[in-house]
């Protein structure tokens, strides 16, 4: 049951290659620290750091969650320490522990992530990727805004690619139409692979008080609720086979994950339930070596995309 | 802090949608310090509702019997599940979580303890370690009506000093704690302070303190998704002396802070 | 308690008057005939019929059903009897029941929609208006395709507005990002309403036999789950003041409906829910008709959206 | 049809995750013919795991105590749910739904019903009213192991002759039902014929019958929305003389249809 005695659990997207499909989702575990408390974190295929900026951000006004049906709305609008504090404070805890990273990078523009890549030059031996997030819902200024122009998600990919000598993944949006195109224009700035999905644009309200329960009025859904989508917009992305994905959006169980694979996920990101399954990593890297065992799958490659549709 | 499955020995209703869950938990027992709470998964097994876990303070530990409790009042679908739970239950939880106090570094002997409504609840614990230590405890209580009257008993059995107010006057003199408390703050001038309830008694405690330049302890709440420090979702503004304020979490900074920093929003 | 008596309760969107602001959504209560066992539901505001074309459809494969976290993934591809079916079977029952009607009309091309609204002309008098559903995620042509292209939504509202004298609806989708753009050009073609949102477009995959949980692969999201997706769109869409909104997706609860009137909704559609408690109707605004007493509002006019936001 | 609260009456354990509910319900016991169905909300108010109502086929009505029973096979959340109720909860339900059967309408004097699995659950009820009607009734029962032995005991009371083969041999006779069917098929040729079971079943039956021009009805399940025909999310492909086939709604055009007509996709 050990994964790093399984090869056929080993994944490979571009020239990133992981032991096992199971990545943590940025935002949703820090860096890891935390949870090694709880299991060997680690066994992880990748652990995605939260999305680190230039310099630090305070984030969102509170309230920043709201529970609604099978869903989380979160806003925390990236609050992070900057990105000298991933180096300084985190990353000796992630050498020594042998973590997995890929670094999540956040830029208002293509000159934040330009120095921001600059940074991350000099500790670059430490990570397998790094991740654009261009896609988050809750910030004014880039992330979201970024992502929904493809001649700016080339260009930001380019960019990166050029200062750093590791793999560059592009994280994109649900709450865009043209999916393949800024996939497409990702590859062509040198990304390796995509994540996808990032939280949904959603809204609660208090009827008491007529107020927003999110203190920056929207936020971003994630958790069981939004799977269904995630997986259409996987299965749909995956049929132009433009690059490999990441696929992430309400997985809460090992079931979830190979949903995801079948769709066309050659890696599965945990995000919310990290909150709810402190173990969910090992749990659900546990229930697909297993599903292999009974289904007599030897590579997990075998089965990613292969769902029988059509 | 541990992930545990711990099992319940006894689940008994206290009042009118207040209930009192007592858990079998060595490591708990152990390891939690006064202010520190657990966040508990509140559905079956493979089921979603409610999505995330439920975060409740540690209301009373017995180190006998290795066991703790918690008090709550039924407010949705996770305090309804817990309420419906019976002994011999096993329950997932994460604990003990936040900071709460460091007994060894409390060097007054005279304190004042301020509850409102259930949060009586942290309270009572702050309570009994502090007479195991041999401090002087004055328990100020405040409440809506009598739902809580059992309060008296648990407060006798501790043989402190205690004042309660009720608004409706079911429970204790008719008023508010606030009041009294404004009314008597010289005696507890020197007293080290702990208070837990709803907003609008912050308030209104910050007023009283900050004239008399009396700083005090408080519990705060927030929702919560990962309980552990991670996800930045349980933030509440406080004072800062660089940037005019600053975020910080509830469910690792805190949830005790100092009350004159918090930073209340209308 | 009778909403007939409280004229605070009755809601204007354009020139189409509803005594009250429930909706039932499309798809979600056939004509209304099989309800009116379960409660007397001449009571609502309207009652949208499911959307009727020009000659009857099949619908698409079976299995068209697939429960997911809190929401509801189908396939059913508008599967009807046709428009005749509605005026001969249909509308005589409605009529003598009193059954406040909005008719629903799918069309692949602008030709089908004239074509239906000849038709429909005949029989006018006895709806309230007709609600043009160009956002069905679940069929090839018309439907959805038709709503994407903005020029196409301002040509068939045109077209079927000079056909008929009663008022149009127009149908969106969430799965478009120019929400604006497109209500303004049904607005342009003379709509007087639009409602939103339609499913949104999801997936499920049975990982025993890989094969696809909807005989169509991809379906509609509907339910709770989809609830905070809604109301950010009405939300946003509310801001830019350009048609009243019937908003619709998840609502559950009368609770539910409150939130969707504080974001912008000038009557709310229930679908779903109607699988689940067979009187929602009916409970849902006593439920709303106790909130506004409790708060002292004397006109639900006064609340839609009035969310305190910025 | 009604929307109804009815008190459970009992609920039994009868089997390795099998339960018979009995619930009152003086509406349904004067209403309700063989084959139709109730569909049960399956979670507690303001919950939405499982969002849908539950279809289950009604077992048994006793008249003289105007109660029903349904008979099920624990499989996901929703029969979890109904699994842990206890006499005197109340379910909330409507039915009685779909077509059934027309008892006044029926001429024929000698019935084979053949169930397979949980389907013997809605047979039950057709044998109980079809001897009511002194008809002569033979059950022909198929079963993976023995966890449906307590039947044998619910048929002897009925006093009908029965058959019953189960794959592993653990209840009545080794093998397979159908082959049982296939075998004796010329002594029941005349009989009208009620099946219910998996569709592995339905696809050997199917055959059999149509070797020997036998017709059939049987009782089909799908997932369903509405349950009341007017979602049309349960349909099914069935043969049609003018196009070819027709989509039926198991909900209201059955769940009884002829098993001839019926379209197995692969
Ligand atoms: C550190 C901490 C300690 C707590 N200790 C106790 C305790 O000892 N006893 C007790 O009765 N309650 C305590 N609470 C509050 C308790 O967590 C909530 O009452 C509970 O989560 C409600 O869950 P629910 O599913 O029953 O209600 P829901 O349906 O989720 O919500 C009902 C109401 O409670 C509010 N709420 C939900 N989650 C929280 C939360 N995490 N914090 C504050 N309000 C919330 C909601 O906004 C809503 O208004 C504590 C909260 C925190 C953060
Ligand atoms: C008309 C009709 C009558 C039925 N009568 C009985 C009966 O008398 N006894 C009995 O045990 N079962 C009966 N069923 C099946 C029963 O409805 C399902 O077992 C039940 O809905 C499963 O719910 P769940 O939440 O426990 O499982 P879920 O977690 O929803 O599903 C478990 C499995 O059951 C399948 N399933 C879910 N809903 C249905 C459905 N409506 N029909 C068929 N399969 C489904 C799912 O695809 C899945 O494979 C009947 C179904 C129909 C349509
Ligand atoms: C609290 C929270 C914080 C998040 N922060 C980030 C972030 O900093 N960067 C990012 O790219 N995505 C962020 N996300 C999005 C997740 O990485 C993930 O894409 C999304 O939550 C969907 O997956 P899930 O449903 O499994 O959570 C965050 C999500 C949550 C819930
Ligand atoms: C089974 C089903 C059938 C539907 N059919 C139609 C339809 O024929 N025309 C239409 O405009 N919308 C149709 N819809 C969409 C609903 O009208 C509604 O927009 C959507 O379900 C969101 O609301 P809800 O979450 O309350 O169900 C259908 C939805 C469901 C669930
Ligand atoms: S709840 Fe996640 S940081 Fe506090
Ligand atoms: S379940 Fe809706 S038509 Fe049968």
């Amino acid at each position: 049951m050990n994964s790093n005695d399984n090869p056929g659990i080993s994944v490979k997207l571009g020239s990133i290659r992981l032991k096992n499909p199971i990545v943590m989702c940025s935002g949703t575990f820090s860096s890891g620290i935390e949870y090694n408390n709880f299991y060997d974190v680690s066994m992880l295929g990748a652990i995605t750091t939260k999305s680190f900026s230039l310099k630090p951000r305070e984030g969102n006004k509170p309230p920043r969650l709201c529970e609604t049906s099978a869903g989380l709305l979160n806003s925390i609008g990236l609050q992070n320490e900057g990105i000298d504090f991933f180096i300084y404070e985190h990353l000796p805890f992630i050498k020594r522990e042998r973590f997995n990273t890929i670094l999540s990078m956040l830029g208002s523009d293509v000159n934040e992530f330009s120095d921001l890549a600059v940074k991350v030059r000099n500790i670059e031996e430490n990570l397998i990727a790094v991740e654009l997030n261009l896609s988050c819902p809750n910030i004014e200024k880039g992330g979201m805004s970024l992502g929904l122009i493809p001649e700016e998600v080339e260009n930001v990919t380019a960019t990166v690619r050029k200062i750093l000598n590791i793999p560059v993944i592009v994280k994109l949006s649900p709450n865009i139409e043209n999916l393949p195109e800024i996939t497409l224009r990702a590859k062509n700035g040198g990304a390796e692979a995509v994540s996808l999905i990032n939280t949904v644009v959603g809204m609660a309200i208090d009827i008491n008080t007529f107020k927003p329960k999110l203190g920056n009025v929207t936020g971003g859904l994630s958790g069981p609720a939004i799977k269904p989508i995630a997986l259409a917009k996987i299965f749909n992305l995956h049929k132009e086979k433009i690059l490999p994905i990441i696929g992430m959006g309400g997985i809460f169980s090992w079931e979830d994950a190979i949903e995801f694979i079948l769709a066309g996920s050659s890696a599965v990101g945990l995000g919310t339930v990290n909150f709810v399954d402190l173990q969910a990593g090992k749990k659900i890297l546990d229930g697909i070596i297993d599903f292999m065992n009974n289904k007599n799958i030897l590579n997990i490659g075998d089965i990613i995309g292969k769902v029988k549709a059509g | 802090m541990k992930l545990i499955k711990g099992e319940i020995v006894s689940n008994e209703r206290i009042g009118n949608n207040l209930y009192k869950t007592t858990i079998f938990s060595p490591y708990i027992t152990k390891n939690a310090v006064p202010g520190q709470f657990i966040n508990i998964k509140c559905c079956s097994d493979n089921t979603v509702d409610p999505l995330l876990r439920r975060p409740f303070s540690i209301h009373d530990v017995e180190y006998d019997f290795k066991v703790f409790s918690i008090m709550y009042e039924v407010k949705g679908n996770g305090t309804h599940f817990l309420s419906k739970l019976n002994a011999a239950d096993v329950i997932d939880f994460v604990g003990p979580l936040g900071n709460g106090i460091n007994i060894n570094k409390i060097e007054n002997d005279d304190f004042l303890l301020i509850g409102g409504g259930i949060g009586i609840a942290p309270l009572y614990f702050f309570a009994k370690v502090l007479l195991a230590e041999n401090k002087n405890v004055f328990f100020a209580a405040g409440f809506k009506d009598g739902n809580f009257l059992l309060f008296d008993k648990m407060l006798e059995r501790l043989k402190i000093n205690y004042e309660i107010y009720s608004e409706n006057g079911m429970h204790g003199s008719k008023g508010m704690i606030t009041d009294f408390i404004k009314k008597r703050i010289d005696d507890f001038k020197e007293y080290d302070i702990y208070c837990c309830g709803p907003v609008e008694m912050y308030k209104a405690l910050q007023n009283i303190f900050c004239l008399k330049n009396i700083r005090a302890k408080a519990l705060f709440e927030e929702i919560m998704a990962c309980g552990i420090g991670v996800c930045k979702g349980c933030v509440m503004k406080f004072k800062d002396n660089q940037n005019g304020y600053i975020y910080k979490s509830v469910c690792k900074d805190g949830p005790l802070f100092d009350l004159s920093e918090a930073v209340f929003e209308q």
